[in-house]
């Protein structure tokens, strides 16, 4: 049981963990936590819909989906966010509500209010068995699916050179712009890459609610904000360190507390948070940031 | 514009007290009828009120394409967005009575239901909840409140019943406190399933609207006393998320649950449903009423009902129409005394009683399964009144 | 090569230069100097593009750069070493110096140039897999202004090199500074410690308040009173 | 009645105060005008009004936080939905108590309250709620003070669904007796939107304005900011839990998901829509999107209007609502008053700067800082090492050292705004070692930054009225004395005007006048002179003298520009590398070779040292700094 809750916890911390990155990497480089993260997944979700819907290959939709939300996150940038650069933090945050609340009042009255079905192929819901314990597909394919994508976004950050430059613009924005950089496109593929990871994350969401619906990104941006608080505001090691843990204190709580105190389990997590915050302000692992004087 | 809506508002109020002096006057004079609805066209409770308006709208229409209400009452619905907002919802249903709504509808929650039904309760105006089940709810305003769809306990009741008839003993409860309905349906089932001699043997619970539920399905996995079922009222995305969780963790126990799974979604699951059984407000068998609906449904708005509340919205239109042909007047008082008696109605969701009831009706409920990605209609059932259990 | 006339900045309400005018020769070293808040740093980030100027212009290479953006000046060749180095301290010594020539030069130049500079700073060269943020502040300094060089760039702008350097340290990086102007690069110096600018510079440009105080050459300045007022306030 | 209160203003409120009084009227007024027209137009209106009224107080409890300490709460709703629920349990009737909560504990069941007595006991459990809910608050700051409250509404709303026994869980809580109309909400929203427009007059909001503006220059004017973090929370708790009451009557029924994400989002996109930094913000904020709504839902759900029929579009509101949030955002991200408040007696000319106060008396006593052996190390690096010195009264110590060499950070820790890696600081005798900032300045020190730490929003007089209210009792004696320091430093012409809109060289002259406001026995001053031109610098040397001379303080700088610092200074510190390498009066330092070394580099230093022999010394009475 132990260990099958150990996959659990791991599974589930590696979804908060991409989402987690996905936010983490746009507020590093423009300081901008942009709670419509989670209409990109309702966006990469429609997309999968509606590719299915035209009777396209798996393959193929799953690849329009996530290119989907990666497009759609650098046109958000464009339009909504750009005019807002060198804006504050908070001003930033609220002008992705509203950009969220936009989107969703568009999903629910272009599209459905009702949440519209996504069949996935039964191989999904199967399951291995070793010994004892049994590790369905599902989870399999999300720790499978985060370890591949951080592994990716590792290499890319490492070994490209727009990789490397978005590491420097996280620390020093503007010294990256001295070395003929342009800003623009590092915004962009910040921006890319959320969406990249957003329409990751929706994939596996959604292999897990198996429907799509206007309202469905709420409660996981808000889930990967607090793991983004919690590992460092802006840190990308810190948001997957963030994530994970975010998950493993989620199932052993649910697998730990009992029946009466279990609906008190959200207060406890987020009281959790308030505590880490209090000794580490700046989260579990710091953002690296230049000293200006 | 604001002035000349206001102006209008004023007109219809005049218009509508002379209408009233007159028809006082002289009873056979042809008089609208005006229905608000105060329902969330946007925000959480959309996806509920949306489908629940459509059907309504597709019966106003036949209904005054007969002449109206009764045959002479035109009916003119005024629809306002509560954009699920329970202050709007309260400040738009006083809106709507100063618009001269004989009856209000309001939308499918208790809360909204209970904030406007404060409003109508004093002025004795008839309201009715799109499908709001929870049973308290006509309870906490007032003998103008009337439920329409099937009461949680109700649904709870029927259910329990049939698994206890199956041989099924042993139940695990799977509650959600994030809502009345994923909280005291599963509550209400474990209440009827012990009091007939069956047993609950463990108790989990989830929050909604988070995919994960494999601590929790580890945890069912893994329990000493193994259940004959596992009951939940939870629905899209947790019920999915948990079956297809579920059935991967190896666990083949069935799963029961509530009408809110009744949905393409979850049919699209497959085989992972097969042998879970749920409740509904009514059953599209071949020939029944609910399918001669489903038809005309799709040939008014092009596309298929998602969901059995256009049904519901639809037999609202009945419930209406049956009430003021009853009451043969505009008063708001007669039409509601109509609708506490109306006995075993014909909807096009099943029979529909009020007499005799708290106002949420006593009414059929259908008892469908999932089985190789198809409902098999199981049957319908109108329970006792003694059975179902206390709000 | 490098022309500047009334450049005025301004941040918000403050005017941080109110009138500089200054020329850069090619193959010149000239020194900006002045007390802390003169404006001299400021001055250096208008013409790289850091921050708008609200008035005024910047001519590099006879082409108007005023106000364009800092990447779209880098790629005319002009490098800005900032002051307090700013090398990426979580980015490995190769990263940073990668960086600087990362849109300016080929996979294979790069390598080259990297090779070169490693040459010129061997110091580096022991560090190349190391954090930057490691390295004490002298090497820092070599790293940064190395990471400016691997651009090749026509101009390089340097803001404060001996700032909070140890006085040995100091002698290094201006010899070489003066070995960098030998090998024909155009250099504008941004110094507070005047003595040491005038030593090496061809000719300097004094700022107080904003403004240009005084302008010449170097060896004039250097003897000159007017200086010792302006700067030194004897 | 409002001449009345204007006289009081006269004779003992201060002139803030007075100003603050009359808006407050001005603004219940406004409220009352309206309530009497929306009485007038039917109960619908009124309705709309209610509801709005009872927005407003939520609105004005968000904005007195928020606005006053610039850390935006997401929290505020979830104690909207506490005093509700509180509220809904003291004032229901036992009946339906018995029917609905059947497991209610005693201490709560069957107290049928009147509203009033409820709201009475909902501020008091407010300040209960507020101090304890606020603990994580008051230590943390910024985006990590906002993030918690974001995780005390999920807390909050969790707490709420998980206890069934008292609130019902998330089943609707009914049967709350619905008392409140027009002309309950209208007088608690004035008196909430009174409260917050006096609350930033106040010391305690002036102090938390000061923070919002600029943290540490708070803390050197001795503010607490975990106490005034603290305070503003609390009292916006309780306005927030009043705002819960009321809505609890107004609605009848509710459940926790009513008081969840929804509200916290509406209520914090009106208050910025208005304004979030003044009390005139909230008001117009929740006027103009009240209005906004009222208009586009009439149009939403379609008909025919002048013969053109419009088909429905739902959503529209929610849409409307979110794109002017972008736009005001866009347009004007201080919101549509800009942050002003409606100074109505400023606007009609009633109302001039207070007079000022006079001169303190001289100190008498002298008194010294003495710093022993205070390092600094941050990661790797010794920024100050093993330094020692003694500051005594009456007396201008310069502090002088290349750049980074350690000066910066050696005052920083002297101030109490860096705390030192070890050594020991005492003021007067008193020891302060590890002390906060704001206690240092408590114990005595007045200081300025080297990068400028004046607070932009507020007006010039009320930069120095923070400071001076920490050592004058009762604010019109402090606005008077805070007048006296900007006469001295030559800006009471500019009293009223926002300290944002100074030019650079002025801003330094407040700092000082800020710091002076403390009347402090040390005055420390870092790079006072970075940017000012040679008529300021003289300006500003003269002004320091003559102060010294006067208060007999203890003046010490760090200052770059050696003229000043030889001309003004008794007594001078040379820092180099983090150690103190000389000290003593400006001829002996000059003369110092190591001194030279440390400023001109080993090789150059070498060249002037032999220059400096040559030349001969009389010639400058007050030393020199040679230099080749």
């Amino acid at each position: 049981m132990l260990v099958q809750q150990i996959v659990n916890a791991i599974s589930l911390g590696g979804v908060y963990a991409l989402l987690a990155l996905g936010l983490a990497i746009v507020f590093s480089i423009v300081g901008l936590i942009n709670f419509a993260h989670g209409e990109l997944m309702t966006i990469a979700g429609y997309c999968l819909l509606g590719a299915l819907l035209m009777g396209v290959p798996l393959a193929v939709a799953v690849v329009v989906a996530v290119a989907s939300a990666a497009i759609a996150a650098v046109l958000m940038e464009q339009i909504a966010f750009k005019p807002m650069r060198g804006a504050s933090v908070t001003s930033l945050l609220i002008t992705s509500f509203a950009v969220s609340s936009l989107l969703k009042v568009l999903f629910q009255n272009g599209i459905s209010a009702r949440p519209q079905p996504i069949a996935m192929p039964s191989w999904m819901t199967g399951a291995f068995q070793f010994g004892h314990v049994s590790i369905g597909v599902g989870p399999l394919l999300s720790i499978a699916g985060s370890a591949l994508a951080l592994i990716a976004l590792e290499l890319f950050l490492r070994r490209t050179v727009m990789g490397t430059a978005m590491r420097a613009a996280a620390e020093d924005f503007n010294v990256v712009r001295l070395m003929g950089i342009p800003a623009g496109r590092i915004i962009a593929t910040a921006f890319l890459l959320s969406g990249l990871l957003a329409g990751l994350a929706s994939l596996l969401w959604i292999a897990q609610r198996a429907s799509v619906d206007p309202l469905m990104g709420f409660t996981p941006v808000l889930k990967a904000f607090i793991a983004t608080v919690v590992g460092g505001l802006g840190s990308l090691p810190g948001a997957v360190v963030g994530g994970l843990l975010l998950g493993v204190i989620e199932v052993a709580l649910q697998s730990a507390l009992p029946p009466d105190v279990a609906p008190y389990r959200d207060a406890i997590v987020l009281s959790g948070v308030i505590l880490v915050l209090l000794f580490r302000p700046d989260g579990v692992i710091p953002a690296a940031r230049a000293q200006r004087s | 514009m604001r002035d000349r809506r206001r102006i209008n508002r004023h007109l219809a109020g005049l218009v509508s007290a002379a209408a009233l002096m007159l028809g006082a006057a002289s009873p056979a004079f042809a008089e609208e009828i005006i229905v608000g609805v105060a329902s969330a066209q946007t925000g959480g409770l959309a996806p509920f009120d949306q489908p629940s308006l459509a059907g309504l709208k597709i019966a106003v229409d036949e209904i005054n394409a007969k002449g109206g209400f009764g045959g002479k009452y035109p009916v003119r619905l005024v629809v306002k967005d509560t954009r699920s907002d329970m202050g709007a919802t309260a400040t738009i249903t006083q809106e709507l009575v100063d618009a001269g709504a004989k009856i209000l509808i309001t939308p499918c929650d208790a809360d909204p239901s209970i904030a406007a039904g404060q409003v109508t309760q004093p002025l004795g105006i008839p309201t009715l909840t799109f499908c709001g089940t929870a049973p308290i709810l006509t309870g906490a305003v007032g003998d103008v409140m009337f439920g329409t769809y099937p009461g949680d306990n109700l649904q709870a009741t029927v259910l329990a019943n049939y698994a206890y008839d199956q041989g099924l003993r042993k139940v695990y409860l799977l509650k959600s406190p994030d809502s009345t309905y994923t909280m005291r349906l599963p509550e209400y089932f474990g209440e009827v399933f012990t009091r007939k001699g069956g047993a609950v043997v463990g108790e989990g619970s989830f929050s909604m609207n988070q995919s994960d539920f494999s601590a929790e399905v580890t945890k069912i996995k893994n329990l000493a006393d193994k259940p004959d079922l596992i009951m939940t009222a939870g629905y899209e995305p947790d019920f999915p998320a948990f079956v297809q969780q579920l059935r991967a963790a190896g666990v083949s126990t069935p799963v029961f649950g509530a009408d809110a799974i009744g949905t393409g979604t979850i049919l699209g699951l497959g085989k992972l449903v097969d042998g879970t059984v749920y409740t509904a407000a009514g059953y599209a068998t071949p020939g029944s009423k609910l399918a001669a609906f489903e038809t005309k449904f799709k040939d008014v708005t092009g596309h298929a009902p998602e969901s059995a509340y256009e049904a519901n919205g639809y037999d609202i239109g009945l419930i209406l129409d049956t009430a003021v042909t009853k009451a043969d007047s505009v008063d708001p008082k007669a039409i509601r005394n109509a609708l506490a008696s109306i006995e075993k109605l014909e909807g096009v969701t099943g029979e529909i009683t009020y007499a005799g009831t708290d106002r949420m009706p006593l009414r059929s409920v259908a008892l469908v399964k999932y089985q190789d990605g198809a409902r098999v209609f199981i049957g319908t059932q109108v329970p006792a009144a003694a059975e179902v259990p206390a709000p | 090569m490098l022309s500047v006339r009334s450049l005025q900045v301004r941040y918000g309400e403050v005017e941080a230069v109110r009138c500089v005018d200054l020329t850069v020769g090619r193959g010149e070293i000239v020194a900006l100097v002045g007390a802390n808040g003169a404006g001299k740093s400021t001055t250096l980030a208008a013409i790289s593009g850091l921050v708008r100027p609200a008035g005024g212009s910047v001519t590099f290479q006879g082409e108007d750069v005023t106000g364009l953006a800092p990447e779209l000046i880098a790629r005319r060749g002009v490098a800005l070493t900032p002051e307090g180095r700013r090398v990426f301290a979580s980015l490995t010594t190769a990263e940073n110096l990668m960086l600087g020539g990362a849109v300016h030069l080929g996979r294979a130049a790069l390598k080259e140039r990297e090779a070169e500079m490693l040459d010129l700073f061997p110091i580096l060269r022991r560090y190349h897999r190391i954090k930057a943020g490691n390295l004490s502040g002298g090497e820092q300094q070599m790293l940064a202004i190395a990471r400016s060089l691997m651009s090749k760039p026509k101009l390089l702008l340097l803001d404060e090199p001996s700032l909070g350097l140890a006085p040995q340290i100091i002698d290094k990086v201006f010899d070489l500074i003066a070995d960098l102007r030998r090998s024909g690069l155009t250099i504008l110096l941004v110094e507070q410690n005047v003595a040491l600018a005038l030593e090496i510079a061809d000719s300097a440009v004094v700022i107080a308040n904003g403004n240009v105080a005084l302008s010449g050459s170097a060896a004039e300045l250097a003897t000159s009173d007017l200086v010792r007022q302006a700067y030194l306030g004897i | 009645m409002e001449a009345g209160v204007h006289g009081v203003a006269e004779r003992r409120l201060s002139k803030a105060m007075g100003g603050a009084l009359v808006d407050a009227l001005a603004m219940a007024a406004l409220l009352v005008a309206v309530g009497l027209v929306l009485t007038m137009a039917g109960v619908a209106p009124q309705r709309t009004g209610t509801h709005a009224a009872i927005i407003l107080t939520a609105v004005v409890s968000l904005q007195i936080f928020s606005g006053n300490t610039g850390i935006v709460s997401f929290g505020h709703a979830g104690f909207v939905g506490l005093g509700a629920y509180v509220v809904g349990l003291l004032t229901m009737s036992a009946s339906v108590q018995a029917s609905a909560l059947r497991n209610l504990p005693t201490l709560l069941a069957g107290h049928e309250m009147p509203l009033l007595a409820a709201l009475g006991i909902v501020v008091v459990l407010g300040i209960v709620v507020g101090v304890v809910s606020g603990a994580p608050l008051f230590r943390l700051s910024g985006s990590g003070a906002s993030i918690a409250t974001l995780a005390l509404l999920i807390i909050v709303y969790t707490v709420l669904v998980a206890s069934r026994d008292i609130t019902r869980g998330s089943q609707p809580f009914y049967g709350v007796p619905r008392d409140v109309g027009l002309w309950t909400a209208i007088p608690v929203a004035a008196l909430a939107l009174a409260f917050a427009r006096i609350f930033r007059e106040l010391p305690i909001g002036l102090s938390a304005r000061a923070v919002a503006d600029d943290e540490r220059g708070a803390a050197a004017i001795g503010i607490d900011r975990r106490f005034t973090t603290l305070f503003a929370w609390a009292a916006s708790i309780v306005v927030a839990m009043a705002a819960g009451g009321l809505m609890a009557q107004f609605l009848g029924a509710f459940s926790p998901k009513d008081f969840y994400f929804g509200l916290a989002f509406t209520t914090l996109a009106m208050l910025i829509v208005g304004g979030m930094t003044s009390s005139l913000g909230a008001l117009s904020g929740v006027a103009v999107t009240t209005v906004v709504i009222e208009l586009v839902r009439r149009v939403e759900g379609g008909g025919e209007i002048g013969g053109i029929v419009i088909p429905p579009v739902f959503g529209l509101t929610e849409a409307v609502l979110a794109l002017s949030m972008i736009l005001i955002i866009w347009r004007r991200p201080e919101g549509l008053c800009g942050g002003r408040e409606l100074n109505l007696l400023k606007r009609l000319g009633l109302s001039g700067p207070p007079t000022a106060a006079a001169e303190p008396p001289a100190r008498t006593a002298r008194l010294t800082i003495r710093a022993d052996g205070l390092t600094k190390r941050y990661a790797g690096i010794v920024a100050v090492d093993d330094a020692g010195v003694e500051l005594p009264t009456d007396c201008i110590t310069g502090i002088i050292g290349p750049n980074g060499a350690g000066k910066t950070t050696l005052i920083n820790m002297i101030a109490g705004a860096v705390a030192p890696t070890s050594g020991t600081l005492a003021i007067a005798g008193e020891p302060v070692t590890r002390f906060a900032a704001h206690r240092v300045a408590r114990a005595g020190l007045g200081r300025t930054f080297q990068n400028i730490r004046i607070f932009p929003r507020m007006t010039l007089l009320e930069n120095v009225l923070v400071a001076s209210r920490q050592v004058v009792p009762g604010l019109a004696a402090a606005e008077r004395a805070a007048m006296r320091e900007l006469t001295r430093v030559g800006l009471a012409h500019l009293a009223e005007q926002p300290a944002g809109s100074l030019p650079y060289g002025l801003r330094r002259r407040l700092e000082v006048a800020r710091a002076l406001a403390l009347d402090p026995a040390f005055l420390v001053l870092d790079e006072p002179a970075a940017g000012m031109n040679p008529v300021e610098t003289e300006w500003l040397t003269t002004m320091l003298a003559k102060v010294r001379a006067e208060r007999r303080i203890g003046v010490v700088l760090i200052e770059h520009d050696l003229k000043l610092v030889m001309k003004l200074c008794d007594r001078i510190v040379v820092v180099d590398h983090g150690r103190v390498i000389a000290e003593g009066t400006p001829a002996e330092v000059q003369a110092n070779p190591d001194v030279i070394a440390a400023y001109l580099g080993s090789r150059t230093s070498a060249r002037v040292l032999a220059q400096t022999e040559q030349e001969t010394k009389p010639s400058n009475p007050t030393g020199e700094f040679s230099h080749a």
